[in-house]
């Protein structure tokens, strides 16, 4: 097993060239060395992203989008006030907010927007955007993000018990002996693979996002 | 005139050139361009051409005057500023020279060329252009007299809401006789449903009965209720409309009024209509106790003499005698001048936000459910209670634009639900004292006493959570408040998310234009705006007109509106058709489409191009014929006749292309790319 | 009817029971549903969260492997709600958006493929089965009604939602597995939670969070009075069905709430016995629920490690033709 | 003539929305080149295929066509009558081996004063790269008011 972590570290810092492994710290991230991106620069950058679409400078501050998340209680901004700190100019705060790591993508917000803007996709966005940026949060749901994204990187497929492992050694879940339980479980009806899965075309499946990184819409 | 057919020479044209102070003078070389005109354009009957400080000046106008007459001039050309702005003015001076005023015709080498053009060479150039399209166009200028028509004195107003009714009693007691024909069985219209209006809080009620029965009782008014309108046929001045009046089953000849038929009906239905579907009526019935007319109406689809054939519960018990179950629709044709489109609104289907949970969560109600709630003549007799009947609820949440300000239902502010939303907070804090939780995106008060309304209403302690609510769901199914609604929103002043807890909820529902508004638009040639809202002439400057001669709006037909907005729009409309009337005859613009019918194929293309319908078939002759009052002038069925048999006035072919030779014949300058420095 | 058939990383490893129902009645459905060759991972909602383009390449590279694989069908057909929403999402995306087509293409011929968009349309199953078959059709198939079996819908979040092709006629009052459930012979139990969040990835990331959602859909149904849920979803029913024990000691409550995938309970119907259609692989077992109905459910087979694979690798051969073809 | 080249345009105009918004633009003292020189008619559904071929005959070098946003006509929806002459007009011109975008068509309201100068200059550029027209069988304005092109004499 460590010789296959070791592996995936190694390989990972060979793709990814924009996301080094960042030193693990408790707590709220620090901002990387330097400004923030411009407002100006976010809102093109949204633009870019999501052509054609309602943008964020629609948006009328109703809170449909807050009312209606079901992770809100956890939100340090509800999206309707991420916007409002974007149009305000206040970068660091919107970088630094926790609103989009804890988006569980139930397009709940999207589909109620009076306004249509596509919220779901903007907070995708503002996670790329993050992450590149190096506001690198170390926060669970970064590392479960990035966790998810070595083992496809890898095989090409997820692997739901290693992702499982990784995550929760490096967070130790609530109620350790319930998790166990449920894993156990999971594993005794068949649920759960030992092995991860891999395609025949890493290698090809490697060249493409080596390429797609380099082509990452640009900020 | 000449009645020459355009050759050179026997036109005699005059061209006059305002400098309009420096606005013109200052970039166009107006001495060139008059000087030019009388060289360059002597060929095409350029006798006299002058240039002047300011034409539209009285000293300017008797310039063209004495050269008229003293040139003999049979055309004009005034090369100044835009026709919308003088060409009024300078066709007047034209008349009072004997000149027919339609064969002067302005240049605008203001707005179209000195205003918008730096090099003043370029700017000389484009102004000769312009100028010599304007002598080649006057030249094929035919002299015409404007349209006249007679207009009819009486007047219909579709729709007998507080609108329609308040534009009819203004036209009446100007002495013309009105028509008012209205769905329902009484006129009222929606405000009849409403418990108190907001800001006074005075009741609907008092304040709308005695326009009712002033309406219904005054001798130049002719009540058309339970009648819709068929067809509408004419022109400014002579429509002719044809209405259905759908069969009463009622003798108003011999009814009293007196409602024993109705105590005596045996069948109870669901009133989804005036009580939207919170109360019961009978199968013959009166909307309510004030109707006017009082005349009851017999609903055949769910009487039980016309299920099973038996019966007659009303007509055993009708001392005069005035139910008459072999009653027939009966249509009637009204001879108008003027109409007055007073529709008003349909109510936003609260179904189709299924997140709000109306329909399917008991005590979830829509406002004017609540009006007819709180209504002392309603279902409850005032009481504000749960859909049980009997509960008084403790707490209340009031969701404001519910369909209304959201692009997947109405893009568009629907005005009333503020002021109606605190309204319904003080009803219930007075009559109930519970709890009250407004829901608003952004509150809009914005009428004389409105915010001070507001104000009372913050005072009584009502809680206002600025926030689009985000769903309403039982509470009962996971929550430990069972049987309560819980209302999810993000409270934005404070950022964070909140499940309220209520027992009511009422939904500030949109008002949305009438289900057949566009038919009925078609049916009167009017149009209709995205949203649905008859579109006014100018939304500004003529928000009662029309772009149809002698169909006006009023009310919230033309878009969301509260009582003193519908009251004021009901008297404009009012007083826009009384100064018709009195004029007794109106001249329209002969801008109109005629066909020459030696040259008609037949072919009906052009009928169907018409939106007006101002053309038809004779079927004897089998030739197309325009009417000329319908006729508005666009000239589409000019350009699209395949024989050129259709020929628009003021702008026929020969105008047209004569205009065109004349820009074309003077080239563009070289320069244009670089501006000749000053 | 065939169509291509993208499975998802789920449906072979936690959610194989969904896999094994779907296999199970697809030839009653009429359906060959044949796997795109060699698909990886759609990135679920994780990748996205780290990378645009790349993230839209992952999935990109499925679609081209589909056009590439296209055989008289240009349908792709999706089971779990996460992959159908990034496969759809992408190909219209790619549709709409040319900057993003550029740049995706680009990295995609790195590897020496191409997606054209347009030439495939993405469907979920839900959707195939409701919107092309009918439910009134699939109600003619049933052999075993499930009369007296309560069974309430749970959609989640992502087949209705944000409906990129516009599939539905509401995203939030669907109808679609309710006609499923009618068809069954089932009850229909109203669910007014139907469409709400399981937590998404949250177990992971804030435990009360999701343990109190999953809390209101639990308890929900059960106040509904459900026998049982059916779903659409592969995270829905991990997180319902997995987490439930956790949930339960947490709040100090005792539900057992059983969710089946709803192709399980079609298969039911059909007349599969519970075992073919991988019932007994949920963790709070549909036994009891389903023995009310007179439904036995076998335990499941005790977990035997897969043989090893003791095969030689074959020599490598050159192409015998060239590129082109 | 080949190394400077000014186009010449005319305009079609909408009485009730871009005659207006021309209006506007003068009163607004928005400039926009003097290549062009506009027709008032009483609506874009008004037009006739003959003015344009007037006006590419007499010399023009391009024709730019403007009438009121679809849904805003105020003859209800004659706008679109003229959509559909200009878009069949346009595929009549290529055969004749004229290039479609010498016509051009642009919805403005009376209020877009400013944008309707911006179409014109942005009209006045394509027809500037286009270059000159060379009507096929090029007559310039003659006494006769040639009222419709002579078919026959156009080429095949």
């Amino acid at each position: 097993m460590a010789s296959f972590y070791n592996d995936l570290e190694h390989w990972r810092l060979k793709v990814s060239t924009s996301s080094p492994v960042p030193q693990e710290k408790v707590g709220k991230a620090s901002p990387p060395p330097g400004a923030p991106p411009s407002q100006a620069a976010v809102l093109e950058f949204f633009r870019a992203i999501s052509p054609g679409l309602p943008q964020i400078e629609f948006c009328i501050q109703c809170g449909s989008c807050g009312g209606s998340c079901p992770a809100a209680t956890l939100l340090d901004h509800t999206p309707r006030r991420l916007f409002a700190l974007i149009r305000a100019g206040e970068m660091e705060d919107v970088l630094q907010s926790n609103t989009p790591w804890y988006c569980v993508s139930c397009y709940f917000c999207m589909v109620r927007c009076p306004q249509e803007i596509h919220i779901t996709d903007l907070m995708y966005g503002l996670k790329t955007l993050a992450f590149q940026r190096g506001y690198t949060r170390n926060n669970k749901a970064t590392h479960l993000s990035r966790t998810f994204a070595g083992y496809i990187e890898r095989y090409g497929r997820s692997f739901e018990l290693g992702i499982a492992a990784r995550h929760y050694l490096r967070h130790p879940p609530k109620d350790l002996i319930a998790t166990a339980q449920m894993g156990a479980g999971m594993f005794l009806k068949g649920r759960l693979k030992l092995r991860p899965e891999r395609i025949k075309g890493t290698t090809q499946l490697q060249k493409i996002l080596i390429r797609a990184k380099e082509l990452e819409t640009p900020l | 005139m000449s009645g020459a057919n355009g050759k050179n020479g026997d036109h005699r044209v005059g061209v006059y050139v305002c400098h309009c102070g420096s606005n013109i003078a200052g970039v166009v070389n107006v001495y060139e361009v008059a000087k030019w005109a009388q060289e360059e354009l002597a060929d095409q009957g350029v006798v006299v051409a002058k240039e002047y400080k300011f034409m539209c000046s009285s000293l300017g106008q008797k310039l063209i005057e004495e050269d008229i007459q003293k040139e003999k001039l049979d055309r004009v050309v005034v090369a100044a500023c835009s026709p919308h702005l003088h060409e009024k003015t300078f066709r007047g001076a034209a008349s009072r020279a004997g000149l027919n005023p339609y064969l002067c015709e302005m240049a605008s080498v203001r707005e179209q060329v000195s205003w918008v053009t730096e090099d003043k060479a370029l700017a000389t150039e484009k102004a000769k252009a312009i100028v010599s399209a304007a002598v080649a166009r006057v030249r094929q200028h035919e002299p015409l007299e404007p349209i006249r028509v007679p207009i009819n004195s009486s007047t219909l107003v579709v729709g007998g809401g507080i609108a329609g009714i308040q534009a009819a009693l203004e036209i009446a007691n100007s002495g013309f006789h009105v028509y008012i024909v209205e769905r329902e069985p009484s006129i009222g219209g929606h405000m009849a449903q409403f418990d108190k209006t907001f800001p006074t809080l005075d009741c609907a009620a008092c304040i709308l009965t005695p326009r009712m029965s002033e309406a219904g009782m005054h001798p130049n008014i002719e009540l058309l209720t339970w009648s819709e309108v068929e067809n509408v046929e004419g022109y400014l001045g002579n429509y002719t409309v044809t209405v259905r009046k759908k069969a009463r089953y009622v003798d108003v000849s011999l009814c009293t009024g007196c409602g024993i038929c109705q105590q005596k009906c045996p069948k109870k239905v669901i009133d989804d209509q005036y009580e939207v579907g919170l109360g019961y009526r009978k199968a013959i019935y009166t909307p309510f106790e004030q109707a006017v007319p009082k005349f009851p109406v017999l609903d055949r689809e769910n009487c039980t003499y016309f299920e099973k054939g038996t019966c007659r519960a009303c007509e055993k018990f009708c001392a005069p005698g005035a139910i008459k179950l072999d009653d027939q629709d009966e249509v009637v044709q009204l001879n108008v001048g003027n109409v007055i489109l007073a529709t008003g609104y349909d109510m936003f289907d609260a179904r189709r936000i299924p997140r709000y949970g109306y329909g399917k969560l008991a005590n979830v109600f829509t406002s004017i459910e609540f009006e007819r709630m709180c209504n002392a003549a309603g279902p409850t007799n005032g009481a504000i209670v749960l859909r049980d009947g009997k509960t008084a609820p403790k707490s209340v949440g009031i969701i404001h634009c519910v369909g209304s300000r959201d692009h997947k239902y109405n893009t568009y502010c629907s005005a009333i639900c503020c002021m109606q939303s605190l309204k319904f907070a003080h009803l219930v804090k007075e009559r109930t004292g519970a709890d009250v939780f407004n829901f608003y995106i952004d509150m809009r008060t914005a009428a004389k006493d409105y915010d001070e309304f507001y104000q009372k209403v913050l005072e009584e302690g009502t809680n206002l959570i600025r926030g689009k609510v985000a769903e309403v769901t039982d509470g009962g199914l996971f929550d430990e408040r069972g049987g309560q609604l819980i209302i999810q929103v993000e409270d934005t002043l404070i950022g964070k998310q909140r499940r309220i807890p209520v027992d009511m909820v009422i939904l500030a529902i949109a008002l949305e234009p009438r289900h057949d508004a566009s038919a009925v638009a078609h049916q009167f040639g009017i149009s209709c705006s995205a949203n649905g809202w008859f579109t006014e002439k100018h939304p500004k400057l003529d928000p009662v007109s029309t772009m149809t001669d002698g169909i006006f709006i009023a009310g919230c037909a033309s878009g969301p509106k509260d009582i003193p907005a519908s009251v004021s729009q009901g008297s404009a409309a009012a007083a826009r058709v009384v100064s018709y009337i009195q004029q007794k005859e109106l001249s329209l613009e002969p801008v109109r489409a005629s066909i020459i019918a030696e040259q008609c194929s037949g072919c009906r293309i052009c009928n169907d191009l018409c939106p007006f319908n101002a053309i038809s078939f004779d079927e004897q002759k089998m030739v197309s014929e325009v009417h000329q009052a319908l006729c508005q002038g666009c000239g589409t069925c000019v350009a699209a006749c395949p024989a050129g048999a259709i020929s628009g006035t003021g702008f026929t072919n020969e105008q047209v292309l004569a205009q065109i030779e004349g820009l074309l014949r003077v080239p563009v300058r070289l320069e244009s790319a670089h501006p000749v420095a000053v | 009817m065939k169509y291509l058939f993208y499975p998802g990383c789920s449906l072979h490893s936690t959610s194989s029971a969904y896999l094994d129902s779907l296999r199970a009645i697809q030839p009653k459905l009429g359906f060959e549903l044949i796997d795109v060759e060699d698909w990886n991972c759609c990135g679920a909602n994780e990748y996205i969260a780290l990378h645009r383009i790349p993230s839209y390449a992952l999935i990109a590279r499925n679609l081209a492997l589909a056009e590439q694989q296209k055989n008289g069908t240009q349908t792709l057909v999706a089971a779990c709600s996460a992959c159908y929403v990034n496969l759809a999402k992408t190909a219209k995306y790619m549709g709409t958006d040319a900057d993003l087509n550029t740049r995706v293409n680009d990295a995609l011929a790195a590897g020496g493929m191409h997606y054209t968009p347009g030439s495939i349309e993405v469907r979920h199953i839900l959707d195939l089965m409701c919107n092309k078959l009918g439910a009134c059709k699939i109600k003619k198939m049933v052999e075993r009604p499930l009369s007296g079996l309560k069974v309430a819908p749970y959609y989640g979040c992502m087949v209705l939602r944000p409906d990129p092709d516009k599939r539905w006629r509401d995203p939030e009052s669907p109808t679609a597995l309710e006609e499923l459930i009618l068809a069954t012979g089932a009850e229909l139990i109203d669910f007014p939670l139907r469409t709400h969040c399981c937590s998404g990835h949250l177990p992971q990331i804030s435990t009360e969070t999701s343990l109190d959602l999953i809390r209101r859909l639990v308890e929900g149904a059960v106040k509904s009075g459900a026998d049982l849920l059916i779903t659409t979803c592969p995270l829905c029913q991990l997180n319902i069905d997995g987490y439930q024990a956790e949930m339960n000691k947490f709040f100090g409550t005792s539900y057992k709430m059983p969710i089946l995938f709803f192709t399980q309970l079609i298969g039911l119907a059909f007349g599969f016995s519970p075992k073919e259609l991988g019932i007994g692989k949920e963790i709070v077992s549909a036994a009891p629920a389903l023995a009310r109905i007179g439904l036995k459910v076998e335990a499941p087979p005790p977990l035997r490690r897969p043989p090893k694979d003791q095969s030689l690798p074959m020599p490598h051969m050159p192409k015998p033709y060239g590129d082109e073809l | 003539m080949e190394e400077r080249f000014e186009p010449m345009i005319i305009g079609f105009t909408c009485n009730w929305c871009s005659y207006r918004a021309a209006d506007m633009a003068g009163t607004g003292r928005v400039k926009y080149p003097a290549n062009i020189r506009l027709v008032r008619l009483m609506c874009s559904g008004r037009l006739d295929a003959t003015f344009v071929m007037k006006a590419l005959s007499g010399g023009a070098d391009g024709v730019l066509i403007t009438g009121c946003h679809p849904g805003e006509c105020h003859y209800i929806e004659q706008n679109y009558k003229a959509l559909r002459r200009v878009n069949l007009l346009r595929r009549v011109l290529q055969p004749m081996g004229i290039d479609p975008r010498r016509v051009k068509l642009v919805w403005a309201s009376a209020a877009e004063g400013v944008y309707l100068a911006q179409e014109i200059t942005k009209f006045v550029e394509e027809m500037r790269e286009l270059g000159p027209l060379n009507w096929p069988l090029h007559t310039r304005v003659t006494e006769k008011p040639a009222t419709r092109p002579q078919l026959a004499e156009l080429p095949r």
